[in-house]
């Protein structure tokens, strides 16, 4: 009994990591119509820069959260600016691989700077917790947990209450009438895209606390991302949120599913995707 | 050799391990054969981690750079696919970063590990706890899922009973999991005197990470591959203490050579060489030996041809400062021990067995609460 | 007139790497032929052939009927499972010839039924799903004990390399001569027209389900067929170097690079590149993967069609093509 | 008189809470010409894509020429020798014309489905038949915006159907194209095949048309001769209706 209180702990606060790796990837795949293969690789840039900071400066990796995302907003803006703009209306199998191209480029670039060597950000009071009787709340966990709400509450108020978001919306619906209107497409494409690439790096400097990473950690993100959004449905912020709760509910109480076991963690996930998929393709709120 | 790619880190320790002895003997004028010293070259190769990548360039170095004996690449997958490389090619392989002992159940001839087997990885963990009190007698195991880790979980498996301690849990997960939290939390709810894991560098980790976070009170933290190299404290700074792994060489070990360094010069010259403040991890001193078993067996065997030379190494039994290198039938060296080594106050200190130990196993670990 | 500088082009190339192998070091020395070759030479052509398949036989699926599979590594590894159980001697210890004959079988039976779910889907759900189904298939293997489980199978050794370079070459012949008969006939207009528009297609009488279902076996079968050589050849088949995602990506990149959707766009670009990555193999392996990351990237702006347009004249190399393909593209 | 060619009976189509047909039921005989017209919204373009087996029914049933359509395929439904044109076009953009043309006739009814050398044959043949005789190695990008709707009848006609289905071919037309597609229109009728026209703008069918069907929101408004139907003052209302709300929505600015 106490195992399953701490299991559904664990579940829910791994379903808030898996918000944050999800939700810039679910803004860029439901606004822009790209699958970005370099969600992951933001992901572990925006851990990087966590790790460089809190190793040089002594920058606690709660604090250095604003400057990844900053700094991935400016990646991401420039990377759309300058190259994905350029095969937006091509086939959405174009964007698939240029992402991918990107992808390769920036790993590889990450492991010729940083080497393939694990790093980890401990800070002095990582392994605190709360204890309640047999159940036990890491608090690295729990506020890297708030953290990914507080991220999607943001996004959420920045999609409906900006004119950024506006404008963000707006081309979504209609290309054509949003440039009619006198919204500058190249620029919210990219602006979209770096706010996707600055949710990454928000969620890269909250995984360096609980996980280990290297330049070729970034892969399971995005497939990760992919499986949450799925679950969720495209084009809200809550569904993002709800699907990654899901999903972390599913990678816990599917490993302890007899006669499975952790062994089958990927076969399970990708199982419940592929029937996601088939039985409900528009996800579990989608449109 | 994995330079870059998912393993270029192992990789690369390993190409120092050779260079150290390539420098080493070419200092000395070469390898003598038949009264006549012979300058060594060894060339490598970049396999990116990928073993279908190995095998090709394995084979290029072997046609082209009329490579004469092969020194093994890192990692299991690598190794059992330049294995029948090897074999097809009638060249003898000296390997020393692919434990997996499967490789050398199938009959090959030309292929040598101067490895302990995967399977005595934590074995040497158990027959330490055997000798502590209060004696520990539930293990929880966790297991990556390639063929190494597999089979150091399975070789726990098989050697706990016989020292009457009892696996209480026992899971594999994917190689490469992002979150073990669960896991861990499966494994407490066992109570397990041990936590095991037979994972990576970047699970080792986790797993310590998650142990702390749950408050796993474990007498003994024991992870096959992780805690030996550097970045294990640098990545987790005092959580690493009390940690245990299984090695397959420490810096602390005593052994008698035959020739080359002992361990204390080795040590000293490897930090000359690379300019470190870092011990030489097992995989360096790994690396040396199987350079050495090869140097041993060209001299025995008085001549260059890879027959002859194969037929030596079968034959050969020496120590060096790695220990006793001597291999089965099957090209497996069976008889050297692996060591156990527990982070003491952010440094590497062997532990066991007692005849090469420097210092005592801090034991139990302390509960989280009061470190 | 084109069409015979191209069959001239098909009956030379393979005649040259029909005879060309001849020459390696060990059977020219038997055979009194010069040695043009050595062994790592061979190896190589062998792999890029091995590519071939791999890359013609995802253009089935991906490039005639516009399912671009991430998952079609999971009938290569099928493929050689299948023939490491039946010829590893712990196991079914048959000859290589039988277990090469289960090869192309599993595989094809298991697309059979994994294809109608999954070729309901579209773009990126099918994209993705057949990725979680390969990299699925791959860890419920590796927890299998009957199968070798994380150890894997250990086919016996076969010395000759000669043996494995002709099978895996007739292999490629064989998926190209698969791939241009689909594409003259009924099923490959058929594809064609699901590519271009599904609905279309269907209203004008063309079975969707089955024509999908049909490229997407003969893709796994031919795809497996490569696998099982490659068992038999490599000698050791286990999760990590039969059930790589690299490779699903990998055939990908070359079909596309070449020019998917035509016969010699993928043959171009499986040999190119992979010739490509030989030639910087051994040199640092990070450079080598961003340089392909800029190729790819180069090759999906300005290239969108590959490189294979060019080669055979349907498009010319200028700046006024780049421009115009930029625009068609770009906001 | 034998059995209709095409019989709908109480045919039902809803999309989440919406009606979109609502239990209709005509009939078409062999050879027969109709046409069918209904304002915007009415629910046409929905039923062709019932009668193609697109959309599954609701409700009601389809039988074409005695085989009920529910339970047939999409394919099937073509080969049974329904052809249909779409209102945006749909071709394959990565063919030339001809070849367009030719996957009609590769598939399509049983009385196609001809090897590739002589569907292409048959296709240079209803290349000309439908004023596109010239064009037929043009990539469709490089077709103009009429020579895409030809090429839309074209491919339908290639299938050998014995209904063909045209939705809106004419829209956008301007009146000396309209005249030649419906002098194209005239010739395909002529050899046997019986049609379903849609269009919006009742005027041009009213020409060529013996019988109209009327549908709005959904239901048979009414059906019968061009010249009653359009006297008819629930199909004035119906059409009035829709000016005025144009004309309202226009002077609000966001037409």
């Amino acid at each position: 009994m106490s195992l399953l209180a701490q299991q559904l702990v664990l579940a829910i606060l791994l379903g808030g990591v898996y918000v944050a790796v999800a939700i810039g990837f679910s803004l860029v795949w439901g606004i822009l119509n790209i699958i970005n293969l370099s969600h992951g690789a933001f992901i572990v840039v925006g851990a990087y820069i966590t790790w460089t900071l809190f190793g040089r400066l002594g920058l606690d990796p709660f604090l250095s959260l604003p400057i990844d995302a900053a700094a991935l907003f400016a990646l991401g803006y420039l990377l759309q600016r300058g190259l994905i703009n350029r095969v937006i209306r091509a086939p959405v199998f174009f964007t698939l691989l240029l992402t991918f191209g990107v992808n390769l480029a920036i790993v590889n670039l990450l492991l010729a700077v940083f080497t393939s060597d694990f790093r980890s950000v401990t800070p002095p009071y990582a392994g605190s917790g709360i204890v309640l009787g047999p159940v036990v709340i890491p608090s690295i966990r729990l506020a890297a947990f708030a953290i990914a709400l507080l991220l999607a509450a943001l996004l959420s108020l920045l999609m409906r209450r900006t004119r950024i978001g506006a404008a963000i919306q707006a081309v979504a619906s209609d290309r054509d009438a949003a440039q009619l209107v006198g919204i500058d497409l190249r620029h919210t494409y990219a602006l979209t895209y770096g706010i996707g690439a600055a949710c990454a790096g928000v969620a890269g400097g909250l995984l360096s606390t609980v996980q280990a990473i290297s330049p070729t950690a970034g892969e399971p993100y995005t497939l990760q991302a992919f499986v949450v959004v799925v679950l969720g449905g495209l084009g809200s912020v809550t569904a993002t949120v709800v699907g990654g709760l899901l999903f972390g509910l599913i990678e816990v109480f599917g490993q302890s599913a007899p006669g499975l076991g952790a062994g089958y963690a990927n076969a399970i996930a990708f199982a419940v995707l592929v029937i996601v998929l088939i039985v409900r393709p528009q996800g579990l709120l989608g449109r | 050799m994995s330079l870059t790619g998912s393993t270029s880190n192992e990789g690369n320790l390993s190409k120092q391990g050779y260079d150290m002895w390539l420098s080493w003997i070419n200092d000395q004028g070469g390898i003598t054969v038949g009264g006549v010293k012979h300058k060594v070259q060894i060339k490598y190769e970049d396999d990116q981690s990928k073993p279908d990548l190995s095998a090709q360039l394995m084979q290029k170095l072997i046609t082209e750079e009329k490579a004469q004996f092969i020194l093994g690449p890192y990692g299991s997958p690598a190794t059992a696919s330049d294995a029948v490389i090897a074999e097809k090619n009638q060249i003898p392989m000296v390997e020393a970063n692919g434990a997996a002992q499967a490789i050398f159940n199938k009959g090959y001839k030309y292929t040598f590990g101067v490895l302990s087997p995967a399977n005595k990885y934590l074995t040497g963990v158990i027959d330490m706890a055997a000798t502590l009190s209060p004696k520990p007698t539930t293990i929880a195991m966790l297991s990556a899922d390639d063929n190494f880790s597999v089979e150091v979980a399975q070789g726990v498996a098989d050697y706990a009973a016989t020292k009457g301690m009892k696996v209480a849990f026992d899971q594999k997960y994917p190689n490469g999991s992002t979150d073990v939290s669960s896991l861990v939390a499966q494994a407490k709810a066992a109570n397990p005197d041990i936590l095991m894991n037979s994972g990576h560098l970047a699970e080792a980790i986790a797993i310590n990470k998650a142990a702390k976070d749950l408050g796993v009170n474990a007498k003994i933290l024991a992870y096959s591959v992780g805690p030996s190299t550097p970045q294990f404290i640098k990545a987790l700074g005092k959580d690493a203490d009390y940690v245990y792994d299984g090695s397959q060489w420490t810096p602390q070990v005593k052994y008698t050579p035959a020739f080359y360094l002992g361990e204390a010069d080795y040590v000293k010259a490897y930090k000359t060489m690379f300019k470190t403040q870092d011990d030489p991890d097992y995989h360096v001193a790994e690396s040396t030996a199987a350079c050495l078993a090869l140097q041993k067996a060209i001299e025995n065997a008085g001549s260059l041809d890879a027959q002859k030379v194969r037929d030596a190494l079968a034959k050969l039994d020496v120590t060096t400062f790695f220990g006793q290198i001597k291999f089965d039938s099957r090209g497996l060296n069976i008889y050297k021990p692996m060591v156990v080594e527990q982070i003491q106050n952010g440094q590497h200190h062997t532990v066991f067995p007692q005849d090469v130990a420097d210092t005592k196993p801090q034991y139990p670990t302390p509960p989280w609460a009061q470190r | 007139m084109r069409s015979r500088v191209l069959g001239v082009v098909t009956v030379a190339a393979v005649a040259l790497f029909t005879l060309l192998p001849l020459t390696t070091t060990d059977p020219a020395r038997a055979m009194g032929l010069p040695a043009l070759l050595d062994r790592s030479q061979l190896r190589g052509l062998t792999t890029i052939s091995m590519f071939v398949v791999l890359t013609s036989a995802w253009n089935i699926i991906g490039g005639l009927a516009g399912y671009p599979s991430f998952g079609n590594v999971a009938f290569f590894g099928l493929g050689a499972y299948a023939t490491a159980l039946l010829t590893d001697p712990d196991h079914g210890h048959l000859p290589l010839g039988v277990g090469l004959l289960a090869s192309p079988l599993v595989p094809a039976v298991v697309a059979l039924v994994v294809g109608f779910p999954l070729l309901r889907l579209r773009g990126h759900y099918f994209s993705i799903a057949t990725l979680g189904t390969a990299i699925a298939f791959g860890e419920v293997i590796n927890n299998m004990d009957f199968l070798g489980g994380a150890t894997g199978l250990f086919p016996p050794i076969i010395r000759s390399d000669l043996l494995f370079y002709y099978l895996m070459f007739g292999a490629a012949a064989l998926t190209v001569g698969v791939t241009w008969w689909i594409m003259r006939s009924r099923l490959g207009h058929g594809l064609v027209a699901i590519r271009e528009n599904e609905e279309a297609a269907a209203v004008l009488g063309v079975d969707t389900t089955r024509y999908k279902i049909i490229a997407f076996v003969v893709a796994a079968a031919l795809t497996g067929l490569a696998g099982g050589v490659f068992a038999g050849w490599n000698s050791f088949v286990n999760r990590d170097n039969v059930f790589p995602v690299d490779y699903s990506v990998q055939m990908i990149l070359m079909a596309v690079i070449g020019g998917s959707g035509t016969i010699s766009g993928p043959v171009v670009g499986a040999v190119g590149l992979e010739a490509l990555i030989q030639l910087l193999a051994g040199g640092s392996g990070v450079y080598t993967q961003i340089l392909l990351g800029v190729l790819l990237a180069v090759t999906v702006i300005f290239l969108p069609r590959g490189v294979i347009d060019f080669v055979i004249g349907r498009s010319r190399l200028t700046l006024a093509h780049f421009r115009r393909s930029l625009r068609q593209t770009s906001v | 008189m034998s059995a209709p060619l095409l019989a709908l009976s109480a045919v039902t189509k809803r999309f989440g809470g919406v009606t979109a047909l609502d239990h209709v039921s005509f009939d078409l005989a062999e050879g027969e010409l109709v046409g069918l017209i209904g304002p915007n919204g009415a629910g046409k373009t929905t039923l062709l894509n019932c009668l193609s087996r697109l959309y599954r029914l609701d409700g009601g049933s389809i039988r074409f020429s005695g085989m009920d359509i529910a339970k047939l395929g999409r394919h099937e439904v073509a080969r049974l020798g329904v052809g249909r044109t779409f209102q945006v076009v749909r071709p394959f953009r990565s063919m030339t014309a001809r070849e367009n043309v030719a996957i009609g006739a590769l598939f399509g009814s049983d009385r196609a489905r001809l090897p590739p050398r002589e569907a292409f044959r048959v296709a240079d043949e209803v290349i000309d038949l439908v004023g596109l005789g010239g064009r037929g190695h043009l990539l469709v990008d490089e077709l103009t915006v009429p020579d895409r709707r030809h090429l839309e009848v074209a491919r339908a006609l290639a299938t050998r159907p014995r209904l063909l289905l045209l939705d809106e071919v004419m829209a956008g037309l301007n009146p000396s194209e309209v005249a030649e597609a419906l002098e194209v229109v005239k010739r395909i009728h002529a050899s046997g095949i019986a049609i379903l026209v849609i269009e919006h703008v009742m005027q041009v069918i009213v020409g060529i048309c013996p019988r109209v069907v009327v549908l709005h929101f959904g239901k048979v408004l009414l059906e019968g001769d061009p010249s009653t139907v359009l006297k008819d003052p629930r199909v004035v209302e119906a059409y009035l209706g829709e000016r005025y709300a144009r004309r309202v929505r226009g002077s609000r600015g966001d037409g």
